[in-house]
């Protein structure tokens, strides 16, 4: 008879929060999100979401068999980065643009890394560089919400972000929609990604995951704290060529970058100072692009760009050991 | 056209000339045997010689320092090259491998506690030392594999280190890292070895192990020059060993293996015949 | 005073598990009987194993000397009843191995041996109440075992300023000094004085978690007589942890690679304390100790005072046996504990407790891949990158391991805890560890 | 002054030498494995890049054009600084030893990259006046350190990572790249220029 008694080096407890549940409850703060966006897009919104969730899924599965590694759908993150995706694509993606952005994500961003952990990319946002700059004109033709129940058909028209670039590029001003409307950006009621859309349920999850400590304050604060610092400048300085800061914060994918793509932890910094300086770059990046560059939203590329940028912060961010200063000294 | 010649020529003249005093006036020595002993040696930075890589060996033979016979990995052919740019007489090293002396995997040895945690044999080895009942068994959760710079070293589906003769340089990495001594250095030229690594009396080893040496002194009676007893452990005189084939039926736990007829149970690697080093795979 | 609204210490890092403490909290003290016979394993501290001067079938006395120390870094052992050496050989011991043990078939009787004497600490000397500690084999009761007259003989370079009593017991599970502080709160404070007459100063202080507010409210009332503090600290773990402890008491931080006399603090466990009390007043050697015996897999969890030797059968015997099938015995909390092949080794001077789990509370994960979420780094009281070094230990990258300071790691099981893919981040660090030190020592 | 600042930006960020132009890749894969090495060969490759377009500033406008032998530049140039760069490389490895171990070891390896010769023929292209080439061909240097040195980052990271056997190596790294190329392009219109 084998000794049945377990043996194992200490701890003998664990805290039950294992990788699984974290990304569980990142998708639960992505429900009020996604569920707005559905209102607000309609079916095809609700078909974009589907095909990106099932997709990313599906590669995942398919890679893993490839690989002849365990299938490791359970743990969650292939679902959360093809609801990520969809919520970076437009409302109006034809299926197979969604599909090729699940197979980018999926294959390119993650799994020729090793999988879960190993890549230094942010999956869903490769997927929509490479759409934005493959496919600029599927990733760029949106269309105004039509609520669901309203009978309003859905009409092609620009982000709110676009028009502004428009403007401002013809004819040296802002446009009138940078200075009012920000109830309906609040509330969502505007052209964007799916997920770009609404301010409040955002926010709504961006608080649940930080009270449930999924994420920590830091790559949030940091963010959005420099886009209102560095906007607010440039508006006081001439508030006829820039935005209100409010307008950076409420329209674009600045709280859904800022909330849930930034703060992806295997890409971003693991230090709380790393996070500071990881948020600031973010930020700094996403208002220089908006504001010169020729893209006219910069969070995705801002997140990829301090995404390259996390090994080195990691390396030069190490915490001070205990004891350490004092040895020194 | 004539002017494009004389600038060009002109330029490249001035170089020349400038480069040329500067070789002079700057020139730092670097031994040319260096840069051709580093040719020759296999390149796989091992560190088998006892250096971090092949660069620091090439310049440790240059300096004397160190002989030309101490890369396993290269075997005799890149003693001969590096002996003949040194122009010293070639010392001989007889091709060793290393064959893990164990075939207890987890059905045939049985366990002492179940372990829980990384999978790696010298932190298993430091819980109550070792999972299994067989104090010098094959822990089986590989950190040979890991050492081994060759790939030459796998691990069964029932937790049994067994190490390819085709792969293997003999640059005795796993030897370093196994917490449990149960690989040993052998000729290449021997294909037969008793697979045990237990000093336990026969009655204790019978009770953990369905095929660990039980020091019967059977093969010892077959093959008298063949095989030693030492701590209850049949070993195999490598020296003297023409006929260790014929104690290998009469084995009543069947520990010892000639490799020429097939590797232990579970491994994927063919078996090959005595003596030879066929062709390694590019 | 409510301990809520007192100002807590603490120390950065760290966190707190389910301190499980409900299992044995309120149970007072119960004196083990004898069993059988008694296995003293020699080898049951810091340092080199004592020697055995009986022989056997000698006839000895509950506190009889029976193995000498070895070195200054060692500490001699008694028998802790009376009865006859049966034995002198190897038996099964905590570390998971048979190692050399006196054993001892009690007469029943019991009885002290009449040699010892006991003192007046007033009438002695600082030299000469250390030696008696030291004769009396006293170590670190709080798990370390390191011996005590070694932690009180401080290099003459070194100012030792302030001496601070762990009362703290943060490992879940165990209430072993909890219920000492609550029962033994005089002999504790004797031992203080004691301490602080060999040390040559005046300030000492206990610190207490606040999930214990009865021993700090007990200890309070009688501390303040004798100028003794008592701090209440945050309920984090490893509060306990002795640099943790000077963090929070005194915010110095111990350099690293370096001791506690470094900063000018000498560490004492409370349970350590009482034992000087009794070696010095009662002149008792260290022959037995509270041990808690709890977990799921006890049916009546207790706190037993237990001889040193007795094996853990017997006494899981005394708290109503096993609950279940176990498939865990650890011996210390869950957090540091040492996991056992069986309940045939006996406690010794470091048991603190016996904790045994079965196959239900303890849900089991496979350990995947890590997500860089960041929190071994959060809770590593050493403010060190847990799952950096894990990743160097686990590509045999020791160098690298080493410059990420994996030598400074106190391996309390913080990050293994909270890691959310189930590394088993503390033994990678461990095996990173004991690989630098080799290397350090072929150097 | 402005337009000095605009040239260095565009050529740091919006026209990066190795993740936009996609010249000297091929130290920018070769000695990217550790950032300090990384590092080492950035330093060079600002140093050089600096040196070899002032030199082939003065031979462009000094030798060439006044005998009307432009059609030669290509080739004068490779000349002059590939013998340059081995001058300076004897130098160091004689005068400074330490020197040349955080530098000069990487100078051989540069002494025909095309990012160096690209700068210089740029220089030209771009009729740009001598400060205007000294500072593009600073910016260009830091540019490609950025590059080297975030790419470096991201490999060592890769390196401790299980990446699929028939990605391992030269294949991701060239995907990484792929992806930080991508992230640069962020960048695109950031600078008229």
């Amino acid at each position: 008879m084998e000794n049945q008694l377990y043996l194992s080096s200490s701890p003998h407890i664990h805290s039950g929060e294992t990788t699984d549940k974290v990304m569980r409850k990142v998708i639960y703060a992505l429900l009020p999100a996604t569920a707005l966006s559905i209102y607000f897009f309609g079916l095809p919104a609700l078909s974009v979401l589907l095909i990106c969730t099932l997709g990313c899924m599906g590669f995942e599965a398919l890679s893993c068999k490839l690989m002849k590694k365990p299938i490791a759908l359970a743990d969650g993150s292939a679902a959360l980065t093809g609801i990520l995706l969809a919520l970076n694509m437009p409302p109006s993606s034809p299926w197979w643009l969604a599909l090729f952005g699940a197979a980018i994500a999926i294959l390119i961003g993650k799994q020729v890394y090793g999988g879960l952990g190993y890549n230094p990319f942010n999956p869903a946002l490769v997927a929509r560089v490479v759409l934005l700059i493959s496919f600029p004109v599927q990733m760029t033709s949106w269309t105004s919400p039509a609520p669901l129940g309203s009978g309003l058909d859905a009409i092609t028209t620009a982000t709110p972000l676009g028009e502004m670039q428009t403007a401002v590029m013809l004819t040296g001003k802002l446009p009138e929609l940078a200075h009012s409307g920000f109830l309906d950006y609040l509330t969502g009621n505007m052209a964007g990604s799916l997920g770009e859309v609404s301010a409040i349920a955002l926010l709504l999850g961006g608080l649940y995951l930080l009270w449930k400590r999924v994420i920590s304050w830091h790559i949030p604060v940091a963010f959005i704290g420099t886009v209102l610092v560095i906007g607010a400048i440039f508006w006081a300085v001439s508030p006829e060529k820039y935005p209100n800061p409010l307008f950076h914060l409420l329209t674009g994918g600045l709280l859904l970058g800022a909330l849930f793509m930034a703060t992806d932890m295997v890409t971003s910094p693991v230090t709380n100072k790393g996070m500071l300086i990881f948020g600031f770059g973010c930020g700094l990046l996403t208002v220089l692009i908006r504001l010169f560059g020729g893209y006219p939203e910069g969070v995705s590329f801002a997140i990829l760009l301090m995404n390259a940028a996390t090994p080195l912060i990691d390396r030069f961010c190490r915490p001070k050991i205990y004891g350490q200063a004092e040895a020194k000294a | 056209m004539l002017a494009s010649i004389l600038t060009l020529g002109g330029i490249g003249l001035f170089a020349a000339i400038a480069l040329g005093i500067a070789a002079k006036k700057f020139a730092v020595e670097v031994d040319p045997r260096e840069l051709a002993i580093l040719e020759v040696l296999p390149g796989a930075n091992c560190g088998a010689c006892g250096l971090p890589g092949c660069g620091g060996y090439a310049k440790a033979i240059v300096a004397g320092s160190m002989a030309p016979n101490l890369c396993p990995p290269g075997g005799a052919e890149t003693i001969e090259k590096i002996a003949h740019i040194m122009g010293v007489e070639a010392l001989s090293s007889a091709p060793k491998v290393a064959v893990v002396c164990c075939q207890g995997d987890n059905i045939k040895a049985s366990l002492k506690y179940q372990y829980l945690g990384l999978e790696d044999c010298n932190a298993a080895q430091k819980i109550a030392d070792g999972p299994k009942n067989c104090p010098g068994g094959c822990i089986g959760l590989g950190s040979c594999v890991r050492a081994c710079p060759f790939g030459a070293i796998e691990i069964t589906a029932e937790g049994l280190a067994v190490i390819s003769r085709v792969n293997c340089t003999g640059c005795e990495k796993c030897i370093a890292t196994c917490p449990r001594s149960v690989i040993k250095m052998t000729p290449l030229s021997a294909t037969t070895h008793v697979l045990c690594n237990s000093n336990d009396k026969g009655a204790l080893v019978r009770k953990y192990c369905q095929v660990g040496c039980i020091a019967c002194q059977i093969c010892k009676k077959v093959a008298p020059e063949s095989y030693t007893i030492e701590n209850f452990l049949a070993r195999v005189v490598y020296d003297s060993a023409e006929n260790a084939e014929v104690a290998i039926e009469k084995c009543p736990t069947k520990c010892i293996r000639d490799f020429a007829s097939g590797y232990p149970e579970g491994s994927s690697f063919a078996a090959v015949g005595p003596g030879t080093k066929p062709e390694q795979a590019a | 005073m409510n301990p809520k609204t007192m100002d807590l210490k603490t120390f950065k890092g760290g966190l707190h598990p389910p301190d499980g403490k409900e299992f044995s909290a309120d149970k007072a003290i119960e004196i083990c009987p004898l069993p059988e016979e008694l296995i003293i394993p020699l080898a049951q501290h810091i340092g080199a194993p004592a020697v055995a001067c009986v022989e056997v079938g000698a006839k000895v006395k509950k506190g009889s000397l029976i193995a000498n120390a070895r070195g200054f870094v060692s500490a001699p052992i008694h028998a802790s009843t009376s009865g006859e050496v049966i034995a002198i050989e190897p038996r099964p011991h905590p570390m998971g191995k048979a190692l050399p043990a006196i054993v001892i078939r009690p007469d029943g009787a019991d009885s002290w041996d009449e040699s010892l004497k006991s003192a007046n600490p007033g009438d002695l000397t600082a030299e000469e109440l250390k030696a008696c500690i030291q004769a009396a084999g006293i170590v670190g009761m709080g798990g370390a075992t390191f011996p005590t007259h070694v932690k009180l003989s401080p290099p003459a370079d070194k100012q030792i300023d302030t001496l601070i009593l762990n009362g703290v017991e943060c490992e879940p599970y165990l209430t072993a000094d909890h219920r000492m502080m609550l029962e033994n709160t005089e002999q504790i404070l004797d031992g203080i004085d004691i301490l602080r007459k060999v040390l040559g100063i005046e300030r000492a202080v206990i610190g207490i978690e606040a999930n214990k507010p009865d021993a700090i409210e007990t200890l309070r009332k009688e501390a303040a007589l004798r100028n003794i503090e008592v701090q209440a600290l945050e309920v984090k773990y490893p509060q306990g942890a002795e640099k943790q402890l000077i963090d929070a008491i005194t915010g110095r931080q111990v350099p690293s690679g370096t001791l506690p006399m470094e900063v000018g603090v000498v560490v004492q466990n409370v349970g350590t304390a009482a034992a000087i009390s009794a070696a010095v007043r009662l002149g008792r050697p260290l022959v037995e100790r509270v041990v808690t015996i709890t977990g799921p897999g006890i049916k009546d969890p207790k706190n037993l005072l237990v001889r040193i030797g007795t094996p853990l059968q017997f006494l899981v015997d005394q708290c109503g046996g096993l609950n279940g099938e176990p498939a865990k015995i650890i011996m210390g909390g869950p957090m540091m504990g040492q996991t056992q092949l069986s309940l045939e080794p006996p406690a010794i001077r470091g048991t603190s407790g016996l904790l045994i789990f079965r196959k239900e509370d303890l849900p089991r994960y496979e350990a995947g891949p890590c997500i860089r979420c960041g929190r071994c780094i959060g809770a590593c009281p050493i403010h060190l990158q847990p799952t950096t070094i894990a990743a160097y230990a686990r590509l045999d990258l020791f160098d690298e391991a080493a410059e990420y300071h994996a030598l400074d790691c106190i391996e309390c099981g913080c990050c293994t805890y909270i890691c959310p893919a189930t590394l088993p981040l503390v033994q990678s660090i461990r095996y990173a560890k004991a690989a630098i030190m080799a290397k350090k020592r072929t150097l | 002054m402005v337009e000095l600042f605009v040239i260095l930006v565009s050529a740091v960020f919006v026209n990066n030498f190795v993740l936009a132009r996609f010249l000297g890749i091929c130290p920018f894969l070769g000695v990217s494995k550790k950032v300090e090495t990384a590092l080492g060969m950035g330093m060079a490759v600002i140093f050089v890049m600096t040196v070899a377009s002032v030199v082939t500033w003065f031979i462009q406008y000094l030798i060439l054009i006044p005998f009307g032998i432009e059609y030669l530049q290509t080739i004068a140039f490779i000349l002059v600084i590939a013998s340059l760069v081995q001058l300076v490389e004897m130098v160091i490895q004689k005068t400074s030893p330490v020197l040349y171990q955080s530098l000069g070891i990487f100078l051989p390896l540069i002494t025909t990259n095309c990012a160096v010769l690209g700068v210089a023929v740029l220089n030209i292209q771009k009729d740009y006046s001598f400060l205007q080439s000294v500072v593009f061909s600073l910016g260009a240097g830091l540019g490609f350190t950025l590059a080297m040195v975030l790419f470096a980052g991201l490999r060592e990271r890769t390196d401790l990572s299980p990446v699929p056997k028939s990605f391992q190596g030269t294949a991701i790294a060239l995907v990484t790249a792929g992806l930080l190329s991508l992230a640069f392009m962020g960048f695109a219109g950031l600078v008229k220029g």
